[in-house]
């Protein structure tokens, strides 16, 4: 990788270049929020399929992709959005049906796990889950962790303190790093080195992206290298690490991105109500995703009205009076 | 004056709070018990997402812990990382209070929001433990919101995403949890606490017009009704700064 | 301690509160920028002995606390001030005298000792000083260790991967966590409640800051509530932390202070000419520091003029033309 | 041209850094290599500080990465977390190239900064690893500043502050630590590097004037000079350039 170089690219190549078969991802947000969803659909588009993926609680994207068939493992803590869906349909089905592979941890388990991944380490410990299922039910079987060289041999390892009472800590549990091949993250704007500033909260998007071995970035804005160097103390994440910047305006849509716009609760509620029927979930895919060539082309037919309703209130940094009943 | 369940549920967990506390809280009936608390009873308390974001303003209700209304002016907002580091630092994890929901509840205050049936072979599958687990296995106290089913009140759990007691008084200790764990249980029916030396659940109070008995009728384990009162009802100052300043938009209730 | 209160105080009150003899104590800052020396003078004033002290490469306030006689133990990973003391020399003095006792860490491992401690875990792990002598050689005695409740009874340990080779480690370093008594830090702006906003780079404070029992923040502008609450992403430290706040216009003087003024060179030259001979130092803690009573009647001693020529460009952030040779 | 030695070990320094090189340094010459790299011979490298700034425009020179300096106008402010975790990161350690200094090295590229004498005996105490055994057991390659002198040049280093080979070529891999280690040794009389089979410094090159002998006469121990040629004086640019760009004050010249 051009450490230095302009990564600007395509949606479409970046997608294509990087996200093959089988390949390990990680996306960013939480919930319904920056979920790089433009990504997420033309993923669905190219139809990739048996990625392994790996998430804390992002929500919308990774039930959109268990949903289309792209997905053969999991690792999550939470398949949930908010209260569109406090279980996220699609992949509550997958799960019931045994479509997809599921290991279970917790949030903090999952973005340590990403941070080790960062660090460059292969574990972080924790004192969470102790005497839990969490700690004695493993999803993926033994077997297939020691066959698979991109899982570790354990979900977890629970080790006695080794500075024997130190903290008065007896026990702690181990979490093993997690180095995807790719993490896409969404964020507001992003330079065309790579230089990141994400408003609000970051959730584990800076650690998701420092643990990858590709970093695909969709931003709001593509702005000038200067207008990021300007406040340095606001770049979450420098252009070392980058490999794509992509420029897609709303490409958080439909979860909200912080200053930008909300969430559509109309698309959300939508979505919740077609997930729940095999038969209209198919049409809901081929209709409003496969249908359109592009994010811009979906966001066409969704309507200037719809994303002027959940246009961010500048102060406030969302949909002021957003009917979200 | 009217109340429904929901309202009953929120203010008698917001009557748990205290000024000093610092509440973890999640998406619902959970949030929303928190900004009553803030607006009633307890306007000190600090409230606290998993996201990154404390001491949020929250002019808005969030629908979600992720929710771009938990972001504006906070005191700070940084990411999950510090979130759960806080929870897990005993100096702040002593000032912290987390409201959590389950699928399945034990005598022991354990909770299941993972799986009904066979974890391999799930009859349900629910969202997983989240935070829950992070929250239930760090924080100083917990309040559980559960719905006062027999299916939900479990001699066993199906999953044990998150530890209350565990399998008795030291239970935690031997396991190598901090300290803390579940300390009232708020239903549609009633409250519950947790016996000092037990550590098991008793009935600590009952809605106005709910017999214990009911209650009891309403759990697969039984658990001691001797030391229970019944709950006031909300008061109409409760109800108003309820309705009028946390959701006056009927988002949760 | 109120998590919610006014915890605005005098220094000197801060001060003969928090930190005793024998106190376990960590300073922020590196090497000659936002020490907090407003702080360090103070506890130099009030007498205080026998510290146990913490810090990475802090450079010049722990070399003054080192050379007033007020440190027993040092856990540090560097005792240098940049170009004005490739090596600290009341440091170097003192440890070659044997009057200190000193544990030696690498500038990582010491952050990571204090992320463990902010983190609320026993320990984390490094691949760094493997085969090293600072795995090796442990400077306070292993009785030391096992007698003093307040130190871990390992210095370092190893850990053969207990995930096998899983990111290709075999091997890694335990760091054992740091929990202070006390951490001083001095930032930029603070409010009533703790709040906290530094500019430029955090160094390692905020961990130093977490890891803490009881936080004292020196600052250089005591702001309201509402001004940081405003731009939540800038503040790192939320107040639920904090339990003293003091505010101290050039409380890092003679360091730097992003933003607000650089450091004195003429301060920390002469300081280093003095440090070389006991007489003369003694001269410099009795004529510069004891003389005082507070910070203030120091920095008039200095003079309006000498402040100005350090007073940081808007723009850059330090002193533009600034004499340092 | 006249030149200094200090301005040809810089500029000896500045040419081993390429285009896509992250540039790890530290205080004083190091830093000072790294700059003139960048205003000379590879524009397009990255200086990266311990303390967590990353690219930044160095308008003046930084007397310590703690620096104010060091801030201005850089594509990320961090703290010392990131600096390190980005160097102990495979993906990124590959780009890396560290910057050092000691006061010993031995053959193998160990280096002493701590003490001489025994560690709890000190004669002389030094300021310590501060980043350096990080940077050491981490990044790719390290190119390390060292004065001619028999005295540093040790067969036996009083204390091993941060691995080079350590024991041999499978030294790091037995100890555990990432693939990587000292790449060059840079002195007032000449360049080494380390065989690629033995992990043993050679000498690579001398500068004009010295030979090779000179050189082996201020070294307690012996390297192969075989492979040695007479390094280039530093052109009239490069000079230009370095005191014109990087130093102009003569802070480190």
């Amino acid at each position: 990788m051009e450490i230095n170089g302009n990564k600007v690219i395509d949606l479409k190549d970046a997608i294509s270049t990087h996200i093959k078969n089988g390949c390990h991802l990680s996306i960013g947000g939480f919930t319904i929020n920056r979920n790089p969803m433009a990504a997420v659909y033309e993923i669905i588009r190219q139809g990739i399929k048996d990625i392994h993926l790996y998430a804390h609680s992002n929500g919308q994207g990774v039930d959109e992709l268990v949903g289309a068939g792209s997905v053969s493992c999991l690792e999550i803590a939470y398949g949930g959005s908010g209260k569109f869906a406090s279980t996220c349909i699609r992949f509550r089905k997958a799960v019931q049906e045994k479509k997809i592979k599921v290991e279970d941890y917790s949030n903090y388990q999952m973005t340590l796990r990403f941070l080790a991944g960062a660090m460059g380490i292969p574990f972080l410990p924790t004192r969470s889950s102790l005497g839990t299922d969490i700690v004695k039910i493993w999803g993926f079987p033994a077997e297939f962790r020691q066959e698979n060289s991109r899982v570790p041999d354990s979900k977890l390892i629970e080790l006695d303190n080794p500075f024997g009472t130190w903290c008065d800590t007896k026990k702690v549990v181990l979490v093993p790093a997690i180095n995807p091949d790719v993490t896409i993250i969404h964020v507001q704007k992003a330079d065309f080195r790579g230089n990141c500033r994400i408003d609000g909260l970051t959730f584990a998007d800076v650690e998701q992206a420092k643990a990858a071995k590709i970093l695909i970035i969709t931003c709001e804005e593509l702005v000038a290298n200067d207008d990021l160097k300007n406040e340095p103390d606001r770049n979450q994440i420098p252009f070392i690490h980058a490999s794509a910047v992509i420029h897609i305006p709303y490409g958080a849509y439909p979860t909200a991105c912080y200053r930008y716009y909300d969430y559509d609760p109309v698309y959300l509620k939508e979505y919740a109500e077609k997930a729940k029927n095999d038969k209209q979930y198919y049409l809901y895919i081929k209709d409003t995703i496969l249908k359109y060539l592009t994010h811009k082309d979906l966001l066409d037919s969704i309507g200037r009205e719809r994303l002027e309703m959940i246009s961010a209130d500048k102060n406030l940094g969302y949909a002021k009076n957003l009917d979200r009943r | 004056m009217d109340y429904t369940l929901k309202e009953m549920m929120t203010i008698v967990a917001a009557r748990e709070i205290r000024n000093n506390d610092i509440v973890f809280c999640g998406t619902g009936i959970s949030m929303l018990a928190a900004m009553a608390a803030k607006n009633i009873n307890a306007p000190q308390s600090v409230i606290f997402f998993e996201t990154g974001a404390i001491d949020s303003k929250l002019e808005d209700l969030p629908l979600a812990v992720g929710d771009s209304r938990v972001m504006y002016y906070s005191s700070s907002n940084g990411g999950l990382l510090d979130s759960f580091a806080t929870m897990q630092n005993r100096v702040t994890a002593k000032h912290i209070v987390g409201i959590l929901g389950a699928a399945q509840i034990d005598i022991y205050g354990n909770l299941n929001s993972t799986v009904i049936g066979d974890y391999h072979e799930p009859d349900v599958r629910f969202s997983g433990s989240g935070g829950a687990c992070d929250v239930a296995s760090f924080v100083s106290r917990s309040i559980i919101f559960m719905k006062q089913e027999k299916r939900k009140f479990k001699i066993q759990l199906d999953y044990l995403t998150s530890p209350g007691y565990l399998d008795g008084p030291d239970g935690r200790e031997k396991a190598g949890l901090p300290e803390g764990g579940p300390h009232r249980v708020i239903t549609d029916m009633g409250i519950m606490g947790f016996d000092e030396l037990s550590k098991q659940m008793f009935l600590k109070g009952y809605y106005p017009g709910i017999i214990p008995d009911k209650i009891l009728e309403n759990m697969e384990f039984e658990i001691d009704t001797s030391r229970a009162e019944e709950v006031p009802a909300p008061t109409s100052n409760e109800l108003e700064l309820l309705r009028e300043k946390c959701d006056p938009h009927r988002l949760i209730l």
